[in-house]
C-alpha cells in the first residue's frame, strides 16, 4: 500500500551517492528546504553537482553544504546574492565548478528533463557569451540556441503540506522551482509543514501529483535562512 | 476445461485478473480501452494502483453509480468515471510529462499485432478509408517505462495476433515487454516470444501453433 | 483599468477572420465551449485552422462548425469518435484536411507555441508512420524526433471561474487543453460558468493567470454535448 | 534648475516617474532592480498596471509594512512584496513562458552600457575576478515585447552608458526600445541613438556630449 512518508530528514536522504546530482528548491530562501539540506551535511556525501537558482547565503543550508566542500559543481543562475560569500571564495580559487544558465532557461531544461524532453530551442541568450558553444539554428527567420533537458539523481524541496500519496502544495513564492525539480528527480524527497490524508486535499488544487514524488518527510516548522543568517548562525 | 473444449483459454475477466496478479504494488498504471479497463476490477489483496487517464486526471476511480456521473469527469476513452481519495487533476501537457518523462511504472493496451521483436501496433489497420486516430497511444508506449499487451490470441478470423512482423502501421517500435492472451502469457526476449505460463487446459502446441512466429518454451531457471 | 469581461459570446468572437487559425479546448465533451463555437458558426468565418484533440461528435459543437464548411483544416490526435459522422465524411470525400498528431506531442506543441519554445525533440512516434519526413536526432543514444511549436490567431476555452483579470480556474478533467491554448492563443476567448472581481480568487490555485487571457464572457449554465447530441440537436 | 546648476537633470524618483508615464494603462509589466523598481510609487492617474515578477507571482503589490513582511513572499530581488487582490502565483516554467513566450508588454531595467544598435549589457562586467551572475535578465530582453532602460546618463566616473559598442559582455542583441536617463528620454532607431525629450534645463549639446555615440535631434513630424 502507498504511504510516501518517512519518519526523518535523516533517512529520506540517507541514499544520496558521492557523485550524485542533487537538484534543491528555492529561489533566495522562499522554499529553500534547510533541514534536508542540513541533514545531507551531517550525511556526508560529497563530490555533489548541485543544481539551484542561487549558491545560498551566510553559512547555513545550501551556503554551508557548499562550504563543507561537498559540492564539485553548481548549476545556477545566479551565484552572487546578498551575504553570498562561501561560493565567490571557493570559485575565485577554482575549487568549484560554475555552470552558469539564464534563469528561465535553467527552469525549462529542469522541466524538459522531467519531461522527457532531451533538447528544445530558446532566444534566450543567443547573440551573449551564454550561447558560446551552443548550437544555433533558424526557425522562421529567428534565430535560436539549443539547450538540453537536465536531470537529476536526487531533488530536495519544500512545501507547504503533502499528502502520504506524495501530493503536494505550496506557500506563495516558496513554489518556484520546486515543481519542475520534483518532475526531474529520480528520487524526489519533499519536507514539508503538514502531512494529510488522501483525499484532505481538494484534487483540484494539488500543484505537484504524487506520481513525481518518492519521500515525504514533516518538519512542521522549518527555520528561515534569513533569521539564521542575521543571527550569524553556521552549520553545523 | 480441457483442451478439446470449444471455449478454450481464459475469459475477459479472467485475463485481467492474471494481468493484475503482475502489477508490483503502489505502481502508477496507465489502462487503455477494452479488456485493460477490466482490470480495475482485480487488484490483489493488500495492493494498491494508483491509475492515471491520460485526460487529466491521476487516481481514477470505478465508474459512477447510474445517474451520478459528471460530463466534465472522464476517461481517456470518454467514459465518465470518478476519482478516489487523493485524486488530483492536471492539464495536458502535465499528464504527458508523466508519460513522456517515464515517470508512469506500467501501461496495458490492446493489440491489433504484437511483433517478436515486440513492435506494437494497435491504433490502424492502414485501410485506405480508414479515419487515422491515435490519441496517447504513441505517447505510452514511448514513454512508460513497462507496456503489457492484453488481447485475444487470435482474432476473430483465427488469424494470429503474435507475429514475426507487423502488416499494420506501428504504435511504436520494440515496445512490448508482455503479452497476456486467452491462452498464454508471454514474454518479448531479445530471443523473440518466450512462453512464461499456459492458461489452464491449454498445452504448448496449442499456442505455438497459433503464434505467427517461433514460440520459445518456459525458461527453466539456471542452477545458481 | 483591467476588466476583461465581454457582455456576449457574438462580441467575444467578433473579430475572428477567415482563414485564422483557432485552438478550440476540450476532450471530447469535457471542456468544450459550445457557446462560443456556436458564436462563431453565426458569426460566418471559414477556411479556419481548428487545433483540437478530436472532431465533435454529433452535430453541434465543433462537429457543426465543421459541418458547416467553415474548417479547411484540422490538426487533432482523434477524430474518431463514437457519434462522430460529420468529419469522417468529409474527410473521405477530400474536403477537408487532417494533421494527425499524437495527443501528447500535440499538448507539448501548444505549450511550446504558448512558451517561445520554436522546437523540441521527443520520443513520441519515432518509428512510425507519424514520424515519416520529420527529422530524427539522437541524444544519449536514443532517437527522438523535432517537433515544432505550435501557435494561434484565437483560442476558444471554457472554464468554471473566471475574474474580472482573467484568471482562470476549472472544472476536473475539463481542465485538460485550456492552460496550454490560453498560452499559444494570440487572442484568448474564454466562456466561464462565473465571473468573480480581483481577491475572490486565491491565488494560490489560479491554474490559467490572467496575462494569458484577453475576453471572458459569461456562460452561466453551459449545454453539454452529450445531452445535446442525445437530444438530436442540430447546430444552428 | 539649469544648466549651470551642479545637480542638473532628473532624481532617481523623477526618472521612475517619466518611464510610468509611457507605460500604457492595463500593461503586464516586469520592474528590474534599482531605479525601475520605484515606478511603482508613480502609477499615473486612470491607469493600471499588473507587475510580474519572475520568481512566480503575477500581480505584485508594494513591500509589506514594517513587520508584516514574509519570507517567502518575495521579488526577483529577493525582497518582501505584498500581492494584490487578483494576483495568482506560479512555479517558474510557468513565469518564464510569460516571458519567452511575449506575454509580457514591457520590462523595465537597469544597465550598465547601451549601444545605438539596442544591444544592452547589464549583467557582467565581464572582469577576471568577477562572479558572473545573469538570473533573468536574459530571458527578459529575448522574450519581452518592449524593453526600456532606466540609467543615470553616465558612470559615476562621468563616463557614458550610451555608446556605440558595448564593451562590456552582452544581454542581448539589439534589444532595447527606449532609454530614459537623468539628462533625457532616447528612442533606439534603425538610425541610432533619437532624442525623445530633454529632461527640464537641460539641452541637446550637453546630452549629446555625454553620449558616445551620434545624437539624432527630436523627429519633427513630417507634414502628411
Amino acid at each position: 500500500m502507498i504511504n510516501k512518508e518517512v519518519p526523518s530528514v535523516a533517512e529520506a536522504v540517507a541514499d544520496i551517492f558521492d557523485g550524485a546530482t542533487v537538484m534543491i528548491g528555492g529561489f533566495g530562501e522562499a522554499g529553500s528546504p534547510i533541514e534536508l539540506i542540513h541533514a545531507l551535511i551531517d550525511q556526508g556525501a560529497s563530490g555533489l553537482t548541485v543544481v539551484n537558482n542561487n549558491t545560498g547565503s551566510g553559512e547555513v543550508g545550501l551556503a554551508a553544504l557548499i562550504k563543507a566542500g561537498r559540492v564539485s559543481k553548481m548549476i545556477c543562475s545566479y551565484p552572487r546574492s546578498m551575504n553570498s560569500t562561501v561560493f565567490p571564495e571557493l570559485y575565485r580559487s577554482g575549487k568549484i565548478e560554475l555552470e552558469l544558465v539564464p534563469q528561465g532557461t535553467l527552469a525549462e531544461r529542469i522541466r524538459a528533463g522531467g519531461a522527457g524532453i532531451p533538447a528544445f530551442y530558446t532566444a534566450t541568450a543567443v547573440g551573449t557569451m551564454l550561447a558560446d558553444g551552443k548550437e544555433t539554428r533558424e526557425f522562421d527567420g529567428k534565430t535560436y540556441i539549443m539547450e538540453r533537458g537536465l536531470k537529476a539523481d536526487f531533488t530536495l524541496i519544500k512545501c507547504r503540506q503533502a499528502d502520504t500519496y506524495g501530493n503536494l502544495i505550496f506557500n506563495k513564492t516558496a513554489r518556484n522551482f520546486a515543481p519542475p525539480m520534483a518532475m526531474a528527480g529520480t528520487v524526489t524527497i519533499v519536507q514539508t509543514e503538514s502531512v494529510v490524508a488522501p483525499g484532505e486535499m481538494d484534487p483540484e488544487i494539488v500543484v505537484t501529483p504524487g506520481i513525481f514524488v518518492n519521500r515525504v518527510v514533516q518538519v512542521q516548522n522549518p527555520q528561515h535562512e534569513s533569521v539564521l543568517v542575521a543571527s550569524g548562525v553556521s552549520y553545523p | 476445461m480441457s483442451a478439446n473444449d470449444a471455449k478454450i483459454g481464459l475469459s475477459r475477466e479472467e485475463m485481467a485478473q492474471r494481468v493484475a496478479m503482475d502489477i508490483p504494488d503502489g505502481s502508477y498504471v496507465n489502462l487503455g480501452i477494452g479488456i485493460p479497463e477490466l482490470i480495475t476490477r482485480f487488484v490483489p489483496e493488500g495492493r494498491e494502483f494508483i491509475y492515471h487517464t491520460e485526460n487529466g486526471l491521476l487516481g481514477m476511480g470505478p465508474s459512477p453509480a447510474e445517474g451520478e456521473g459528471e460530463p466534465e469527469l472522464i476517461n481517456a476513452g470518454k467514459r465518465q468515471v470518478t476519482a478516489i481519495p487523493g485524486a488530483s487533476y492536471f492539464q495536458h501537457p502535465d499528464s504527458f510529462a508523466m508519460i513522456r518523462g517515464g515517470h508512469l511504472d506500467l501501461c496495458v493496451l490492446g493489440a491489433l499485432q504484437v511483433a517478436n521483436n515486440g513492435d506494437l501496433a494497435n491504433w490502424s489497420t492502414g485501410g485506405p478509408d480508414a479515419i487515422p486516430a491515435v490519441g496517447g497511444a504513441m505517447d505510452l508506449v514511448a514513454g512508460v517505462k513497462s507496456v503489457f499487451v492484453v488481447t485475444q490470441h487470435c482474432t476473430k478470423h483465427g488469424d494470429p495476433k503474435l507475429v514475426d512482423a507487423c502488416t499494420y502501421p506501428l504504435t511504436g517500435p520494440g515496445v512490448v515487454d508482455r503479452i497476456y492472451t486467452d491462452l498464454a502469457v508471454i514474454a518479448v526476449t531479445d530471443e523473440g516470444f518466450q512462453l512464461v505460463e499456459l492458461s489452464p487446459g491449454v498445452t504448448f502446441d496449442y499456442v505455438a501453433e497459433r503464434t505467427g512466429a517461433p514460440l520459445l518454451p518456459i525458461a527453466t531457471p539456471t542452477a545458481s
